[in-house]
């Protein structure tokens, strides 16, 4: 059955209006009686993990919080419906767009870090700075590792911990507003990157996903090597037991329900103009792209939804 | 207001001591050595407060203690409602150990049976002064309208009418002197410890208030306690007198021992001061040798202060005055120059 | 000489499979105990939820009134009552009303509770050396130990909602409580204790008619810092589920909206004004003798 | 009757708008003032790299003789000696030695600073009614406005790292040492001050001579709150850049690594309690006269 | 100890009135239309302090100042140092008048000019004894060995040597008070105010204390005002006696005259306890009808006391006294039933 559905609705824009957008279509074409739990993602998903509450995570980063959300799985707790980004999420390293103006010529990793006078570090002017991610990020330790591949220290460069997102997203936020250069971990779709337009740059060498799992995504490992950062999983999570009991319509909607980095970064932009909340964000997207979640729902639900806009 | 308590109760004190600092029990033994408050203060870093006291004070009489400045007063009537606590000896109110009493037993019986009054007041500085004054009754659990009439009373009675409401520290030193005087009363408590309690009175409130004692004493005989630095107080209120000296007793006795037989040089100084016209007794000076010419004498009885057989005498115009005892059986004579003798002798 | 530059730490082994070894028996613990221990805390739960309802579902006309008889009540000053709803009207009037009426009732049961378990611990604390000797690192514990970390264990046993947030808040809020009580009790005069004793209070009366009301103005500041406690943790508890001002802040950070948290931030600022200053100055009143002054 | 049910507030369009362009403002201000006010704060971050450089590369050895050596001239009193040792020691074997110090040596330098200040803004809000009423609710912000929505304009204005992390704590961490210090002061007799009156104390001297000894019990509980509230934004701070113990406890929260949170944790609460009983310790020797009871 | 001040100051109070309540100023006008003390406080809740106080204390002399518990006496006292400020009125020292100094020059007056002991003692109780002791000289900005010297002299002095390492709350009361006094004379300022500064005291050690204040009298001519219940304290040290009543001054001048010729019934009152054998001397009561004779009797100086004169007369065995003065001129004579007659008056 579908009453007293929650959705647990993370604090970052794409996983909010996710989580409105599911709400609406499962409050109006599928009866459900739904709540938005909102927190912070790791406690969110432990307690989906060990309490069984809230049933849907819409937007789950596998390799940000790769111990939770992996043994969550491994051990059964948790389902994996499908994924939320069709493409996936990107990650990697990133600088801003007014650098790449300037200096065309950087395009991969290795240009940049030719280029330790352009990243100045904050508290060490002499030399570059690559802002590593929040603490305990899948993505974090791999940028470390990339660190280390790259020989980024020898090139005079120091890998700066920025904590938290926010600390991450302050320094970028700073780095902007002074126009100064900046390159460090990031990933994509985010609203940061509708407001401050930056560029990823390539690898110097192509993806092994053995050499990645034995070394680059392992924090011990001594010896890393260039390795390209391929895209990520971002799936809609949900537990045991509300998969169990949601019945059909419910979980094929999940199963189905995916949409483009594309389209998650337009609308982003559209609620950062707007500084929206996810409410308003599912509503504007219900709104201007019936093509696209009408695909998701069974004709009889998508009629339900519309007349509900 | 009517005492709820008919019975009087006696205290004996038995072997006190009292030693402060930090290790008292060590320094118990080196007492019982005769080593004295100095030694024990400049060699042990100790406190002697108390050495051995004893004294017995009968049911329903006043008890003064006196005696010099830091010699023990005050720690030896906390020891009666354990407010301190001895090192070693004994207080035995009506035979009982107070410091035997568990918590509830010595809870009931600062309730009930004693009410003190502070040397330095010890007022409730947050309650105002009627707050002040039925506190004790408040814990007695007196009905409110009983506590209220008997505090209004005191309070009236110590003339403190009109400031119920206010709070200690809107008072003169004296006026809080009596609240506390006024709450101990209205306690009506069978045993009453005074410390120092006129100390900041003027002497026009200050007989006033010993009259309120010895009054309260003709109708209920309470035990009082009553620790003072005037000797004419002493001698005006105390049924007995006890002398201090540095935490031990060296006289015990009536007012008119002490004052005609000091007990040694210290004690003839502290009586040294003493308005002797008010307090010695004829009786005491009496000459027994001449049996007396009738006529030309004016009878006096034994109990007569020397002031007022002076003035007796002189307005009589007479040159002698026989003293008569109780039963009318005459002691003997006395002459003014007897008379005036007395009153200037130290 | 090696030792003497770096220190010679456990195995780095050694301690990974202590770790995982605790973390592994610590889950199963949380499988096996989860339920009945959250069972336990459903009254609470109920209690939250009861009163959010209460918050949301009253018109706002009628709790900005009872604000303001309340402040009258507690403070007689009309500046304290004008102050209180006056800050109400702007946080509504720009559209945070919602969000502060589930604050205000989060808030409100963590305060009480912490000064419900706060000032008898602080009283017991004060009695007894050993006591304080006991109690006081383990408030060390509770104020130090990020919250973030008994998070953890605590979101394994219970999940994240109201109960979870309103554990960590009332941790964090009521180490000042039981401290300022314990230190205002201390400090009150020997002298008049003694008075209160020879007149046989116990130790129950002398605590109610002599201890708490000369340590009032030291219990006041305790108070004052529970309620500052409290609203410093809004936003920690948002994170795990609860709802309320915390919220709009994390979002705002997310997304970079300085003016969103500034303006959800200081609406939790003028909650705790609000707290504050009701509270104040009903203690004030309770302490008439202080107004006197000498002089 | 809609206007009964919900608040009326501000159009959102026009809420838009005002956040929208306030948040335009700041940010053309740190455009323009960004590195003037960084400028500014360099020899405090100097200081935080010096004290760091000095906890990170003295020999472990001298640092627990150093904590040794302190905690006895302070206490006098072997216990504390011991505690203090032997809690460093078991952070060292359980690997967190590095960020042990790290943490130690941030906050020691937040603690001296917090103490500086508040013990003069204490003593001013003392003297002063006006003062008091103005301070008070700037201290209300300062302990509920969460650091979080503080930080953004932080790190915008001064990047991340660690000035940003030591003002987000010493915001946090002085209001308690300042309520306190005025608490304190206020509480002192109102008799002992008239009599340093009488001799003809300066304020000044009636400050030092009177009312900040007998203030001592009270100021000492600021101390120990400063230390607790410094210590429990250990994490806060590491979320922008401060390196120290907060930093696995943020990985361990990312990951529940239930274990990891707890030592982590638990090594902060031992710098707490070692900083705590060293200042407490130290305070009461300051206060002999209080040793002697009375009876 | 030498003195610093070689200067006396003499002390004038002005029309001095002081209301204490939450509005003075409203009350101030009430007072010319002659309200008393009960109409205040019964109608407007406010206390009348002091009203109309008019005293002139010249230098070097002692002031002493009597009257009921809460007739003003501390009031007036802390007046003069500015503890208190007045709602009219004023306070000459020495010309100036204190309710206008600045703060910076009140701070240097109650430094260096006055020095003050406290009823309620006002010690500090972190501080020891010794460090108590030297607080005034410590404001003075005295070198340190100085301080301790002086500190250890009158520590000494008072009777405290070997208490210096005490805190004020590990002392009696007496103790305490002594403690203030010794900070007080430590102080050597040529203005000291004493307020109830004796009162704990025991006998002995008050008449010593007194001594050492007539001592310093002799030698240095301060100016003391000094409140005491005690009207013999007040006889043996007061050149001049003032003796307030609600607020308001009833008598002023020596103290001769207050026991001789008493203002009113209040005053009778007062003196009534007094012991005059002790006080009366022999000079207001000589009888200049008999010239004397000679062989018959002893020569009295006139400033003997009554109980001297009868001492005298007894052991000499004359009849009759002869009154001399100072010049050795005969005032008159006495007889033993005239001395004993003025030793019982009233
Ligand atoms: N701060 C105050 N507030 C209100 N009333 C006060 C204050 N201080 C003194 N009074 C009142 O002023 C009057 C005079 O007090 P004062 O202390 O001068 O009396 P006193 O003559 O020294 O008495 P005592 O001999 O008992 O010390 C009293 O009625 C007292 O209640
Ligand atoms: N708590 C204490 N700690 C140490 N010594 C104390 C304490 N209480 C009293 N004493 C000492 O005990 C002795 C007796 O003190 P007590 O107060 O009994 O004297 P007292 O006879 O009442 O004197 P006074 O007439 O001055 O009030 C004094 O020497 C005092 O220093
Ligand atoms: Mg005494
Ligand atoms: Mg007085």
């Amino acid at each position: 059955d579908c009453n007293d559905v929650t959705i647990a609705s993370m604090n970052w824009q794409s996983a909010e209006v996710l989580a409105s957008l599911d709400k609406f279509i499962l409050e109006n074409g599928y009866d459900c009686t739904v709540s938005i739990i909102s927190g912070d993602t790791v406690p969110t998903l432990t307690s989906m993990a060990e309490r069984g509450q809230p049933d849907i995570a819409p937007e789950a980063w596998v390799d940000l919080v790769p111990e939770v959300i992996g043994r969550g799985l491994e051990e059964g707790k948790l389902v994996a419906t499908g994924a939320a980004l069709s493409d996936g999420a990107v990650q990697g390293w990133f600088i801003p767009q007014y650098i790449v103006d300037a200096h065309p010529d950087i395009v991969t990793i290795g240009d940049a870090l030719k280029h330790p006078e352009l990243f100045p570090a904050p508290e060490d002017p002499s030399k570059g700075a690559v802002f590593n991610g929040p603490q305990g990020w899948g993505g974090t330790v791999v940028t470390t590792q990339l660190f280390k591949a790259y020989g980024a220290e020898a090139a005079g460069f120091e890998l700066i911990d920025t904590g938290s997102a926010a600390g991450l997203d302050g320094s970028i936020a700073r780095a902007y507003e002074n126009q100064e250069g900046w390159l460090g971990y990031y990933w994509a779709p985010t609203a940061i990157l509708g407001r401050y337009p930056m560029v990823k740059l390539n690898f110097d060498a192509p993806h092994d996903a053995d050499e990645w799992k034995r070394c680059n995504s392992n924090a011990d490992c001594p010896d890393p090597k260039i390795n390209e950062w391929v895209s990520d999983k971002v799936l809609t999570v949900t537990t045991t037991t509300f998969a169990e009991r949601a019945g059909e319509p419910v979980m094929a909607y999940l199963g189905t329900r995916s949409w483009s980095n594309k389209i998650v970064n337009n609308l982003l932009s559209w609620m950062t103009d707007n500084q929206a909340t996810g409410e308003d964000g599912a509503k504007y997207f219900l709104e201007n792209n019936k093509d696209i979640w009408s695909t998701w729902v069974s004709p009889e639900a998508a009629a339900k939804i519309e007349a509900a806009l | 207001m009517a005492s709820a308590s008919t019975q009087s109760y006696g205290i004996e004190i038995k072997g006190l001591s009292k030693i402060f600092g930090a290790n008292p029990e060590r320094i118990v033994p080196l007492l019982e050595r005769g080593l004295g408050k100095k030694e024990i203060l400049e060699e042990h870093k100790h406190v002697l407060g108390l050495n051995d006291i004893n004294i017995a004070m009968p049911a329903g009489c006043i008890q003064v203690i006196m005696g010099l400045s830091g010699s023990g007063k005050s720690t030896l009537i906390r020891h009666i409602n354990r407010l301190v606590d001895p090192s070693v000896g004994e207080v035995l109110v009506d035979g009982v150990d107070v410091c035997k009493m568990s918590h509830k037993q010595l809870r009931e019986f600062r309730r009930h049976k004693t009410a003190m009054v502070f040397q330095q007041f010890g007022l409730l500085p947050h309650r105002n002064v009627l707050e002040n004054t039925v506190y004790g009754l408040e814990l007695q659990g007196v009905p409110r309208n009983r506590q209220v009439e008997a505090a209004m009373h005191w309070l009236d009675r110590v003339g403190l009418r009109g400031f119920e409401e206010r709070y200690p520290n809107q008072l003169s030193g004296g006026m809080q002197q009596r609240v506390g005087l006024a709450r101990a009363l209205a306690n009506d408590a069978p045993i009453l410890l005074m410390d120092e309690a006129f100390s900041a009175l003027d002497p026009l409130i200050r007989v006033d208030m010993q009259s309120i004692l010895l009054d309260l004493q003709k109708e209920i005989k309470k035990t009082i306690v009553f620790i003072t630095h005037d000797l004419d107080e002493a001698l005006r209120l105390g049924d007995r007198i006890a002398i201090l000296r540095d935490g031990e007793v060296i006289q015990q006795g009536t007012g008119q021992e002490i004052v005609l037989r000091p007990a040694d040089d210290y004690i003839v100084e502290f009586v040294r001061h003493v308005n002797r016209g008010k307090v010695v007794q004829i009786r005491t000076i009496v000459d027994p040798a001449h049996a007396a010419d009738a006529h030309s004498a004016v009878e006096l009885p034994a109990a007569t202060v020397l002031e007022k057989a002076v003035s007796a005498l002189l307005s009589s115009g007479k040159q002698c005055a026989v003293v008569v005892d109780d039963s009318g059986t005459r002691l003997g004579t006395l002459t003014l120059e007897q008379l005036a003798a007395a009153m200037v002798a130290n | 000489m090696d030792w003497f530059w770096a220190f010679p730490h456990l195995d780095d082994d050694i301690l990974r499979t202590i770790r995982m070894t605790i973390d592994d028996s610590f889950r199963n613990f949380t499988r096996a105990w989860g339920d009945p221990i959250q069972q336990l805390f459903e009254p609470l739960r109920l209690l939250l939820v009861f009163a959010e309802w209460v918050m949301l579902n009253a018109p706002w006309p009628i709790i900005i009134l009872a604000v303001g008889i309340v402040a009258w009540l507690a403070s007689r000053r009309w500046q304290i009552v004008v102050g209180s709803i006056a800050t109400l009207l702007l946080i509504g009037y720009f559209d945070m009303w919602e969000d502060t009426m589930r604050t205000i009732s989060m808030i409100l049961v963590c305060t009480l509770i912490s000064i419900v378990i706060g000032i008898p611990i602080g009283i017991g604390m004060a009695r007894s050396n050993r006591a304080q000797r006991v109690i006081s690192p383990i408030l060390d514990v509770m104020q130090t130990l990020p919250s973030f970390v008994y998070l953890i264990p605590v979101v394994m046993l219970l999940g994240i909602g109201r109960v979870p947030g309103l554990l960590a808040v009332v941790i964090y809020a009521v180490p000042p409580m039981i401290r300022l009580t314990d230190l205002g009790i201390r400090l009150v005069n020997k002298e008049v204790l003694e008075a209160a004793d020879a007149f046989g209070s116990s130790s129950w009366q002398k605590l109610i008619n002599v201890q708490l009301p000369l340590a009032m103005p030291t219990i006041m500041t305790g108070i004052n810092q529970t309620i500052m406690m409290a609203l410093a943790m809004v936003v920690i508890a948002s994170m795990i589920g609860v709802q309320g001002l915390g919220q709009p802040v994390l979002r705002a950070i997310n997304n970079q909206y300085f003016t969103m948290g500034i303006f959800n931030g200081l609406a939790i600022v003028g909650i705790a004004i609000i707290f504050d200053r009701i509270s104040q100055a009903f203690g004030q009143r309770m302490q008439k003798h202080r107004e006197q002054a000498h002089g």
